[in-house]
């Protein structure tokens, strides 16, 4: 069976282009950066022109950018990092209700350590609004962190105006964009942004390698301590490959920007019209300022994890933010931030496309979907037709 | 797959699903809030289950495990199907995920008080319900399965 | 020019079964292990075929095993992690003196943090005595931490002793394993073990990935905070390809340990040897007790950054201890602790060879190396014939 | 490669290497604690420096900066010779990695205090010595590039 991949947001297809870059680092030139003799001063050639190509998709300099292993220990490098180097400067974090657990759960271990945190609300689209960023800071505060993305309705934060604000009030901001990178115009410099996460698995580079922008001057400590790679902020052996990966990944995303957003900004809209035509549907997050992929819509009656599951038995690769899929079976804390009901949040679907997906996959999916709800529906001692 | 073969039959082709509704007993467990609720229709005919239903809200294991309830229930005396437990439900299916054990204490649950009301209702009391509200952690134990959030 | 990789205690080549394995997860079964879908199911199968296979590797079950991004970041998590968890319980962790950055740094940053450390000393051949732990041994002591193999003279330490005096006073016991494993037998239950550290790109499995074996019943305490991944002791999307490759080096590198050795015994004594030969030259590290694979000399009135370059010219890739190619200009703290004179350990040369080096390749140092010595000697001031 | 093509160029074939037994000057400096040890031999001839030689305990950076500081300086006057500084070392080499920027400290230490030397033999003073012991930092500023440690 052709199978249909609308997880991007999970995670995405490493590209042929990435691949081909990053294969020699295996079995050729597999020295170590830190080597002296030819093979391994030719890998710290690569990882320095990697740096370059993910600080040129950012407008970031070369010897602002970090290594990571992922998305996640950029996120926990940031918070982590910044909240002890400035902790005689004050304690107290702003960060927002509909985070990653990458944020959350790092911030909940900070609040564990004595730091204070203040989650911000947000309104029915799942926005963090910049008057409330301000309200909440106060001279103990040393750090705001608010997404540019949201990983599971798309919702874009307004976070140059956020950055604006951290800026007047000299408090370093970071943004996981983990989400926005290849998706939204992002450049540190204009958007004032302290710091900025990223990872390449979102954006068609492999699992295993992630970055964090930090800007020239910013007061911040490791996380792993060792043989001092990264500037001392990410010590291990860097994964090579992974990195030139990353670094192409980051050249083809901002080369084809345009072409690539247009063509998911199709996809998403087609996809958007046709799954809102069906009963008792509702669309999450914002209408139009959400990520160029991201369609993310709340089936009433039924459940999330079942209608992935039948979705996959027919070809179809989406998520959900049903609790029934997790471990703790709350519903998706972001919805619930949005002021859904949780029964509600248990029926959410999200499709998220890449510029590897078609129009002829979209229509696949809008005949298969119908079916699938309604047979879920009957199914469901909720639904009273 | 985090399922076995036999959960993922019983979830993609179910058995007996929908209403009985002259129904003898129905038994309703679960919590929406939860993203569960699961309805258990029976008919008694000489202290055998003659027939049997469900209808159910929930994950794959919450639908299976309501279908695999009703084919191992049916023609059973009252006594035996009120005995069949969640670790019966587990092992017929082949093993269920540990968070997603829960599921089948539900349809147990289910059926158990589907009885109970037809024996109620003999007796002329109320039928209870098994629906509860609100938030309650009710996960047995998730340790050693990867957690599933939105990437 | 034919080059001669002689670092491979630097970082290996991927072997081309590690790298047959993984290709398949950068384009194919790309999806996330925490995905319901088809394809998510099949990279967790993948995570989890792999976590046996790294398991059976050193005698341990598969749910004994968290995978990393490297070996710094098993060996922080192991010290940090144990460090925190246990705090209550004691404050003091007893180490060696000849341990790798990773493990020292990290010592070095828990000692700001609070803790004690004590940092044994060693013997002339670097290895620590058994008897030097025990009396360490605290009240307080919560955690002992000594590698299983040097990384820079590949001195095997005593682990099962110390492993069985950690048993006896119920101490926790670290080794970090990251050259260990495929050098020497390692069993976790048989030696006492209660964590073990390891890194791909040590044994020809990818750069980007590492593991901790953490016995059941460890309080153990994340490093990264996020999703959950890994027991929740490290999230973060998983990556797929390194962990199978790294699975897949595991499982060969059980296979064809006893060839493997054998081979590497052969070349690393003719090597040794044929060195020992030239003038003014003595062996590091013990002369026995030693891995397969390194060879380490001083070469009395030369620098090691010089010969390495040379070497390198000639085709030959070697490393050295030596402070002139580090940052802070000291001499390599293992042959210090040794009780080697600055000056001699700045002229260290480290060989370390793998199964896929030859005898011919071996014959081809042994040709070159003198000439190299005899040109820098000439050139320096401390060398009167 | 860290270094630029001409450093490697006078690292792997370095010029005016040895001795001068009948020297007019030597300067020697550095701390073999540090890794590093230099020598500087001249001649003088009409207030030039007619012969230069050198011997470097030392890394590559060292070799290099040693070598082309010779280059530069025969047939230099005095005064002319005693001002070639670190950075012009440094340039004349298409630059060095930032952790070996003392290296070339010490090649125009070396050569001052071999006329240094020469100047106080006039004069009938002692040699003046240039090497420290014991253990010191001397790095300047390592904070960029990534530090090499034993993997
Ligand atoms: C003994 C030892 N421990 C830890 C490490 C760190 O491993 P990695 O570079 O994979 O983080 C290394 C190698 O660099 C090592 O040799
Ligand atoms: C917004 C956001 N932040 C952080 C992460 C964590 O990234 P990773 O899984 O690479 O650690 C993700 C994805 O999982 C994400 O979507
Ligand atoms: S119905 Fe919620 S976990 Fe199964
Ligand atoms: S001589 Fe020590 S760094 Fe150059």
């Amino acid at each position: 069976m052709k199978r249909i991949y609308l997880d991007n947001s999970a995670t995405t297809k490493v590209s042929p282009e990435v691949l081909d870059a990053m294969l020699p680092f295996f079995t050729e030139n597999y020295g170590n950066p830190s080597s002296l003799h030819t093979m391994g001063q030719e890998a710290n050639v690569a990882v320095q022109a990697a740096r370059e190509q993910v600080a040129k998709a950012i407008g970031a300099d070369a010897g602002e950018i970090i290594f990571t292993s992922c998305g996640t220990e950029a996120d926990n490098l940031a918070l982590v990092g910044t909240a002890y180097a400035n902790r005689k400067k004050g304690d107290h974090i702003i960060t927002s209700s509909v985070e990653h657990p990458a944020i959350l759960r790092t911030c909940e271990y900070l609040e564990k350590e004595g730091f204070k945190v203040t989650y911000l609300p947000v309104d029915n689209y799942g926005m963090v609004s910049p008057a409330s960023v301000e309200a909440a800071i106060t001279p103990q505060t040393t750090l705001i962190s608010v997404m540019a993305v949201n990983n599971e309705i798309g919702t874009i934060q307004p976070i140059k105006e956020i950055g604006n604000i951290a800026k007047d009030h000299k408090i370093y901001f970071h943004t996981d964009a983990v989400q926005g990178v290849g998706k939204i115009p992002l450049n540190v410099k204009n958007d004032n942004i302290d710091m900025l996460s990223l990872a390449g698995h979102k954006i068609h580079a492999p699992k295993g390698v992630g970055a964090l922008y930090v800007k020239k001057g910013t007061r911040i400590q490791a996380l792993i301590h060792g043989g001092g790679q990264e500037r001392n902020m990410k010590s291990g052996t860097e994964n090579v490959p992974g990195i030139v990966g990353l670094g192409k990944a980051c050249e083809v995303g901002i080369r084809d920007f345009d072409k690539n957003v247009a063509h998911m900004t199709k996809l998403r809209n087609k996809l958007m019209e046709g799954i809102l035509k069906i009963d008792h549907v509702h669309l999450n997050g914002h209408p139009t300022i959400r990520s160029p992929n991201n369609v993310n819509a709340s089936f009433n009656f039924i459940e999330g994890e079942s209608l992935v599951l039948f979705l996959d038995m027919a070809g179809i690769e989406a998520s959900t933010g049903s609790a029934c899929s997790s471990k703790n079976l709350k519903a998706s804390h972001v919805l619930l931030a949005c002021g859904m009901n949780p029964e509600e949040a248990h029926g959410s679907l999200r499709f998220t496309n890449s510029e590897l997906n078609t129009g002829e996959e979209i229509d696949y999916v809008l005949e298969t979907l119908p079916g699938i709800v309604d047979r879920l529906r009957a199914m469901s001692p909720l639904y009273k037709k | 797959m985090m399922y076995s073969p036999k959960v993922m039959q019983h979830f993609s082709n179910p058995q007996n699903v929908g209403e009985i509704p002259d129904a003898d007993g129905v038994g309703e467990v679960g919590n929406p809030v939860c993203g569960d609720l699961m309805t258990i229709y029976i008919k008694v005919k000489d202290n055998k289950l003659s027939d049997i239903k469900f209808k159910t809200f929930g994950c794959a294991a919450a639908i299976a495990t309501s279908s695999i309830i009703t084919t191992m229930a049916k023609g059973m005396t009252l006594e035996d199907a009120v005995k069949i437990s969640r670790n019966d439900v587990a092992k017929e299916l082949g093993g269920l995920p540990p968070q997603k054990m829960h599921c089948s204490n539900l349809a147990a649950d289910a059926l158990k008080l589907a009885i109970e009301n037809y024996r109620r209702k003999l007796q002329g009391l109320p039928p209870r319900t098994g629906v509860t509200e609100g938030e309650e952690e009710h996960a047995e134990d998730g340790a050693s399965c990867p957690p599933e959030e939105h990437k």
